[in-house]
């Protein structure tokens, strides 16, 4: 279960999701708003989806997970819209029969998730005009 | 003879704030995304490498090279940030 | 911060000492008691903790993964006492600015819990009498 | 020439069991953990094999060579669980 949500991510209700009597291991991440990136401060930050896209990428990428790692189950959320600093911007929740695969499996579907899903972020700073940046930090991806 | 199509074109993020719109129909030869791309970067302004931007077509990543249909929704994801 | 507990761990209460307005990052894992070990139907555990050193050598594994790991605050709890099948063990929560580093310290406290913490399982079987487990799986480290 | 310490030896898990009793005071002539451990494998039944077992004197792992002293509170800790 993966979605793409306007309104604050209720990490309960998600996490309420993932309780199997057979699982050992819960391993949850959760991403979250911080006040700098790249040496400036950050004021807040806008999210923007491609909604559709975006949903059938992250259940791709939860069934890869699925296949890959020996898991039971993956929930994950991320939000849209105007976050402030603290804000919960993705969250991915997993439960394993042991702690192994459900590190590699959370580690593996935050990581897709950054790289593939279409998914914009735009900083607005304390002190300097907004950007759009990409995850590719470093990298120069920038377009203007 | 390259054949008009109709396709209908959304803008995200950076794209939508050159294009000041969230999407528009376009009349278009393009046969290819590639193409397309271009037209597009002359009209607003995009920058003409497209080196790191992917397509989609009705959601479903698709190949800059990939044949484009009247109809078709078309989406040009530039470098993505995710949480 | 760790702590020993006789009574449900509130994971809630301890999230909330995980909030740092740098932390771009939260990681955690939940050791949940399971319905079965090798094979094994699991009915109830029981843990048994040297409160006094297990609260001792778990500050020493968090100051360590702070020295090893660009992480900002870790939190931890250890349940003693009977459980049921899905109450949680034990609660490792991690913030820091990047999820790498938080991953691999949340990783490497949790091990190092498992193979330091003077704290004993013995497990309630549907259909055979209890048994002391160790956490060296297939190591044959049973006294008896 | 060895001599008698007054020692406070506390009994966790299976070998709580095994003794019957959480902890007790114990008047010894063991110089080490070593030695008192198998004073107590004979008294209990203890496995007489010591490998994998740690000991703790006053809440700090020490080796099983380590001096012991008089008021000493002694622990051994055998393979542990974790969560």
């Amino acid at each position: 279960m993966f979605r793409v949500s306007n309104v604050p991510i209720d990490t309960d209700l998600l996490s309420k999701q993932l309780i199997n009597s057979s699982a050992g291991a819960f391993v949850c991440f959760e991403g979250r708003v911080r006040n700098h990136n790249e040496g400036s401060e950050v004021a807040s930050l806008e999210y923007e989806v491609y909604e559709g896209l975006a949903a059938k990428e992250a259940l791709r990428i939860v069934e890869e997970a699925k296949e890959k790692f020996d898991i039971l189950d993956v929930v994950g959320a991320h939000r849209q819209g105007h976050l402030e600093i603290g804000d919960i911007a993705v969250w991915i929740g997993v439960i394993a029969s042991h702690r192994g695969p459900a590190f590699s499996a959370c580690r593996y579907v935050i990581d897709e998730i950054k790289h593939r899903l279409p998914v914009w972020k735009k900083e607005h700073y304390k002190d300097k005009a907004p950007r759009w940046v990409s995850c590719h930090e470093g990298e120069g991806h920038e377009i203007r | 003879m390259k054949k008009l199509k109709e396709l209908n074109v959304h803008y995200y993020a950076v794209l939508r704030e050159m294009t000041g719109k969230s999407e528009e129909d376009i009349e278009s030869f393009a046969a290819t995304p590639g193409e397309l791309y271009k037209d597009l970067a002359g009209k607003y302004g995009f920058p003409l490498n497209s080196r790191g931007i992917r397509v989609s077509i009705n959601e479903e990543f698709q190949g800059m090279d990939a044949t484009l249909c009247s109809g078709d929704c078309v989406v040009f994801i530039t470098p993505v940030a995710g949480g």
